[in-house]
């Protein structure tokens, strides 16, 4: 299977290491990823105004270049990307005369009829590789590991983008039994993790933070585990302010890891909380010998 | 019998440019308060959403120096479970487009401290220079 | 020249002023012949140094054009200014304590996370540069792409002037290419043992005995030279093999067509 | 006039030869003139060697001296200033440690080895008459050398720079250019130059007119410009001032008769600065733009060799001014392209000059002066030059054979300014030969320096092409950016030492104007000519004829 592939500025920056883990455990479901060519910044998120066209260009242009460069669909690992370029569509669909007006302003031909799919490599995981697959691939099941699944907010809405039910959603879950771990819910696994405030309004986001990992924690979850590089930043890097130290995967990490890939593809040691000893703790990876 | 409570002068002005800009009428928000329920960040604005459209329509003074439009993300949380189908992240939205019209930049690139720009994520930065400045 | 006092005149709009100037002259040469004399806006007269971005609008299109005064042939209608710099100020740095990191353009010049990819830089650049893509390259750190494709940039600042996020476009290109060249390329093996021979003193006495030599005697040495294109039978080293090529060379088959 | 591809009919009759001639002429290589054919070609056909264009300078240390009318038409020139300006204390602008009167590469080198040398950089000052960078430095394309190859020696290049100039040069500056040179390439590739490189980290080096090694190291055909831009970041993020158009009109002593500063001039403003420095460097780079015997020139628009003049009148001593280079490539169609620089890198990646015929007539790499000479030869004496309709007769460069001889896209790749610039005329080099006659390139000698830049004159340096000595009569490619930066940072240092070394300046005087007036005068040179001439005049002589100089 070929998909073609949009990054994100993001998975060239700071979450290298779900890219990396993603392409290695892709390989071994026989899916290969081919990054675009040519590609922008897609915008992080969709602009809110009706007059406020120019900041639609970027999403439309990164269809704009996926159709010249002959795809119809296109997968992405971000989150936001995932969700500016799903809204981005939908703008195409329901009005052409916006993306008309955005191809004459631009210059360039920019023209689009919202005909491409954007896919997140959750689904294509769940629809066209399929959890049995993954389950029948897993060589070192999870099995007592507990973690605890993180939506965020731009996977599930609008619920006309969204990959799942906006409310009660199941792909995280699904995937992780999938791959042999124990499961912790709570009603916090769908709100915001405070985004963008990291960059000046920290202290909102370290509240939504420390919140969630405490009803991760207070459920019995070991680790929390995601998709949204950004809410994968927020967690990882400011839950030490509140005082807690859980563990943050990527789900394709944990994939990897079930998968029984070498732990150097899947970039375990990138983050600020460290995961290898909870991995060590289950006996997912080998703990290095002294003297090694 | 139709009462009609709508705010003379610029604060009916300010109506009118946010209903304009978010393509929502805020008439048809019945204050049933769902949306500052199901807000994550509600506990760092300084008026719910739901308030915030109340201020709007009674032409209450100063709703562009409150906190709350900046606060919000946009998560669609409130856009979900909202029984009148008011989309509240394009209120806040016009909101703070008109704020950075009338006041300009509410977040000033060039201060923000070296240390924290080496390790952010891009879509941190990209996100808030596009909710924050013009 | 002959040429240009022959050539049919056309009509020049300078400033809000119309001049009527001999057509095939560029845009530089046909200020100068309307009574200018240039002391902004002409530096090396020669397409290398950005001295001159002219804006212009012409009749058949709503867009304002740019391009180099001393590289672009005066056109009839032409309405015309030029621009006399572009304002720019950034934080120095020290290269030398930079230490590459996927965020470091983005740390220098965190503007460029406003980029709207609106693509207007890269229809302004007169050395026909895919400015936007190299600001975006910048922006997921991908210096070595930045470097490559800012690589022709002459600092004209046009793409700057023109842009809805007020990137420095050509200070982020300076930056990324210096980084690559310092940390992207491995340092050249020769040239430090080299360098560590001269330091040593290795070439002093040789040296010595050819600074006091007669020229007659050093026109014989040179006389006896032998070449290494010869010797070797051909050339060793290829320009094709460059690594510092460019990856995605300029688009010129829009400029041929006009 | 009707143009196929950039060309018209009459000269597309010329190109069918020459591309009729192409496949045989692919790996024979037309013989290299021994020094004797070279000299009787230069007496022959070489500009310098013209008869009546030159009289000999009348006065002062370098009295005698050959020049071009044009060259000693700027010392036969009355200062700006008057000796009489009021120099007080109060009236000083600046006072700074080093003064540099140029902001172009050998300019920006020696301020920052100042820097690094212990200046701080607050009391240094760049002055420069247009932009800072805007210089001929940064219009460099092919490269520079730099011995450092393991079959190459200091030892090849010294014999190479020296035969290039005729044995003229003197021989401690060619030991200092030579011996510096790998240095400086590891220094800017400590600062970040983008040297076009292989995978392992090997430069690519490619031969150029006069050398016997690959020396030519390069970044694509922009090999000045990056080297200027990197230096010119460097200079700014070391927080050197710089002055932007103002240029030095006039240097100043104190009473002991050393070099003390100068007095700049806003161009805009037309108000004087005066700058009292310790010591101060002349880096005012070349004089193109003076178009001697009316070629056209490469040179930027400030080429004007104020720096000679200005360092003439304090007395320095001229060294080699008679010998000026033609670059033997200059583009000679089309008409709005007349004089600009093709890089010598085209020939030296293969591509042959030949004449209207489609026959080579001369080794593609002599020394600039000797394939010149060959190339105005054969457009006068023998006449087989190409016509334009602008009136310039040129000979082809067969650009072509640079993609058949190293591999299709080789001319994008490796001279996007050569290709970028004839693609906005209509010609696609890589398909047709380009039209070249030589065009003035480079000044060769200058202000006679030790080597470390120090003229005769306590207090003044000079460095890059203002300075001469190094190249003699004629300077090789790729020299010429690899003696800015030697000579740039040997200068730099000097003059730091200096400056550092506590001669502070006394009464600031420009007596040494009213003594230059008194050798005009001596010499029966009645004039109302001034200099330094700052700029060119291009006006058209329409506007110029009705032209009132009034007040406003």
């Amino acid at each position: 299977m070929q998909i073609a592939y949009y990054p994100g500025c993001t998975m060239k920056a700071s979450a290298r290491q779900h890219e990396d883990a993603a392409l290695a455990v892709l390989g071994a479901l026989g899916v290969e990823l081919r990054e675009m060519d040519e590609w922008n910044c897609c915008g992080v998120v969709h602009s809110l105004t009706s007059d406020n066209l120019i900041r639609h260009m970027a999403p439309v242009r990164v269809f704009a270049r996926l159709r010249e460069q002959g795809a119809d669909e296109v997968a992405t690992l971000c989150d936001m990307c995932f969700n500016t370029l799903g809204r981005a569509n939908l703008l195409a669909q329901r009005h052409p005369e916006q993306i008309a007006a955005i191809s004459a302003t631009s210059g360039d031909d920019l023209s689009y009829d919202g005909g491409a799919d954007v896919l997140h490599l959750l689904q294509v995981l769940r629809d066209r590789v399929g959890f049995a697959k993954i389950r029948a691939r897993v060589r070192r099941p999870l099995r007592g590991l507990s973690v605890y699944p993180y939506y965020g907010c731009k996977l599930l809405r609008p619920a006309e983008v969204g990959i799942d039910d906006p409310e009660t959603p199941a792909v995280l879950r699904d995937l992780m039994l999938a791959l042999g771990a124990t499961v912790v819910e709570g009603s916090l696994q769908t709100q915001c993790c405070g985004a963008y405030h990291v960059v000046n309004r920290d202290e909102v986001v370290t509240q939504r933070v420390s919140a969630t990992t405490e009803q991760a924690r207070a459920g019995g979850a070991e680790a929390i585990v995601l998709s949204c590089p950004l809410c994968h930043y927020n967690f990882d890097a400011l839950q030490p302010q509140s005082g807690a130290q859980m563990p943050i995967f990527y789900y394709t990490q944990l994939m990897g890891i079930a998968f029984g890939l070498d732990p150097d593809q899947l970039g375990l040691e990138e983050q600020q909380i460290a995961l290898l000893p909870l991995l060590e703790r289950h006996n997912l990876v080998h703990a290095p010998t002294p003297g090694d | 019998m139709t009462i009609t409570m709508r705010a003379g002068g610029e604060a009916d002005e300010l109506l009118r440019k946010v209903e304009t800009l978010s393509g929502q009428n805020l008439a048809g928000c019945y204050q049933c308060g769902t949306c500052a329920a199901s807000c994550p960040l509600r506990g760092s604005m300084d008026l719910g959403p739901d308030a915030i459209i109340r201020h709007l329509r009674f032409g209450l003074p100063d709703v562009l120096d409150r906190q709350s439009f900046w606060v919000c993300v946009g998560c669609d949380g409130c856009v979900e479970r909202c029984p009148r189908d008011i989309d509240i992240a394009r209120i806040m939205g016009a909101l703070r487009q008109i704020s950075i019209q009338e006041n300009g930049d509410h977040l000033v690139v060039a201060q923000l401290p070296a240390a924290a720009l080496r390790k952010l994520p891009p879509i941190a930065l990209v996100a808030s220079m596009r909710r924050n400045t013009g | 020249m002959t040429m240009t006092e022959q050539a049919p005149m056309i009509s020049m709009e300078l400033m809000g002023k119309h001049y009527s100037v001999p057509s095939g002259l560029t845009i530089m040469a046909a200020i100068e012949y309307a009574g200018y004399k240039l002391v902004r806006g002409a530096g090396c007269r020669g397409g290398f140094c950005g001295a001159c971005p002219t804006l212009y609008r012409r009749d058949d299109s709503h867009r304002i054009f740019t391009a180099l005064a001393c590289q672009t042939l005066v056109e009839d209608g032409m309405c015309l200014v030029q621009m006399p710099f572009v304002p720019l100020m950034t934080k120095p740095y020290e290269l030398q304590t930079i230490t590459p990191q996927p965020n470091t353009l983005l740390q220098h010049f965190p503007e460029i996370a406003g980029c709207v990819a609106c693509n207007t830089c890269t229809r302004s650049c007169p050395q026909g540069l895919h400015v936007m893509d190299y600001i975006q390259a910048a922006l997921r750190g991908d210096v070595e792409r930045a470097a490559m494709l800012s690589f022709d940039c002459i600092s004209c600042g046009i793409c700057s002037s023109r842009c809805p996020a007020d990137i420095k476009h050509y200070a982020v290109g300076l930056l990324a290419r210096r980084i690559y060249g310092k940390f992207g390329t491995p340092l050249a093996p020769d040239l430090s043992a080299r360098v560590a021979e001269l330091v040593a003193g290795h070439y002093q006495g040789a040296l010595d005995e050819l600074v006091a030599m007669s020229p007659a005697e050093l026109r014989a040495r040179y006389e006896q030279r032998s070449f290494e294109a010869v010797a070797d039978g051909g050339e060793t080293h290829s320009a094709t093999k460059s690594y510092n090529s460019p990856v995605d060379p300029v688009d010129f088959q829009d400029e041929i067509e006009v | 006039m009707e143009l196929s591809d950039g060309y018209p009919e009459s000269m597309r009759e010329s190109i069918a030869l020459v591309e009729r001639t192409r496949p045989a002429r692919l790996g024979v290589t037309f013989p290299a003139m021994s020094l004797d054919e070279r000299k009787t070609l230069l007496t022959q056909f070489h500009p310098d060697y013209k008869a009546d264009a030159k009289r000999p300078l009348l006065f002062g240390p370098s009295k005698g001296l050959l020049l071009n009318h044009e060259l000693a038409d700027l010392f036969e020139a009355r200062p700006l200033v008057r000796a009489n300006l009021n120099l007080s204390q109060s009236q000083i602008d600046s006072d700074v440690d080093l003064l540099v009167i140029g902001g172009g590469g050998a300019g920006t080198v020696a301020a920052i080895w100042a820097v690094k040398e212990g200046l701080d950089p607050s009391r240094v000052m760049i002055a420069t008459k247009l932009r800072h960078g805007d210089s001929n430095s940064t219009m460099a394309q092919g490269g520079i050398q730099a011995a450092d190859r393991p079959q190459d020696s200091p030892t090849h290049h010294f014999l190479d720079v020296m035969g290039g100039g005729h044995f003229t040069n003197r021989p401690e500056l060619v030991r200092a250019l030579v011996e510096d040179a790998p240095q400086i390439i590891q220094w800017h590739e400590h600062l970040g130059v983008m040297y076009d490189k292989d995978a392992q980290g090997h430069f690519v080096e490619n031969p150029g007119g006069g050398t016997s090694r690959n020396r030519m190291h390069s970044a694509r055909d922009y090999t000045g410009l990056e080297i200027m831009r990197v230096l010119r970041d460097e200079s700014r993020n070391l927080g050197i001032p710089v002055v932007e158009f103002a240029p030095a009109i006039e240097l100043l002593c104190d009473e002991h008769g050393r070099v003390a500063g100068a007095v700049l001039i806003n161009l805009e403003t037309k108000r004087y600065h005066i700058v009292r420095a310790k010591a101060t460097i002349i880096t005012t780079g070349g004089l193109g733009r003076l178009h001697m015997q009316q070629y056209p020139t490469t040179n930027h628009y400030g080429a004007t060799g104020d720096g000679l003049v200005l360092a003439y009148r304090v007395g320095a001593e001229l060294v080699d001014l008679d010998a000026v280079q033609y670059h033997p490539t200059g583009a000679a169609f089309p008409a709005q392209m007349a004089g600009l620089l093709i890089t010598e890198k085209v020939r030296g990646l293969g591509a042959q000059p030949v004449n209207r015929n489609g026959e080579q007539f001369v080794y593609p790499l002599e020394p600039r002066d000797v394939e010149a000479s060959a190339f105005i030869r054969e457009c006068s004496e023998r006449g087989l030059g190409v016509g334009t309709d602008h009136g310039i007769n040129g000979v082809w460069l067969d650009s072509p054979m640079v993609d058949l001889i190293h591999g299709p896209g080789t001319i994008r790749a490796a001279l996007p300014a050569m290709f970028r610039m004839y693609t906005r005329f209509g010609i696609d080099m890589t398909r047709d030969p380009i039209l070249v006659y030589p065009t003035l390139h480079y000044q060769n000698g200058g202000v006679a320096t030790d080597e470390h830049g120090a003229t005769s004159v306590p207090g003044l340096y000079a460095a890059g092409e203002v300075m001469g000595g190094v190249h003699g009569k004629n300077r090789l490619m790729g020299n010429s950016l690899l003696d800015f930066n030697v000579f740039g940072r040997r200068a730099g240092i000097a003059a730091a030492a200096y400056a550092k070394a506590g001669h502070a300046p006394g009464k600031l005087s420009l007596a040494h104007v009213d003594a230059y007036e008194g050798m005009l005068r001596e010499a029966n040179i009645e004039t109302t000519r001034t200099a330094p001439r700052i700029l060119p005049d291009y006006r058209g002589k329409e506007a110029l004829e009705r032209y009132l100089d009034i007040p406003l």
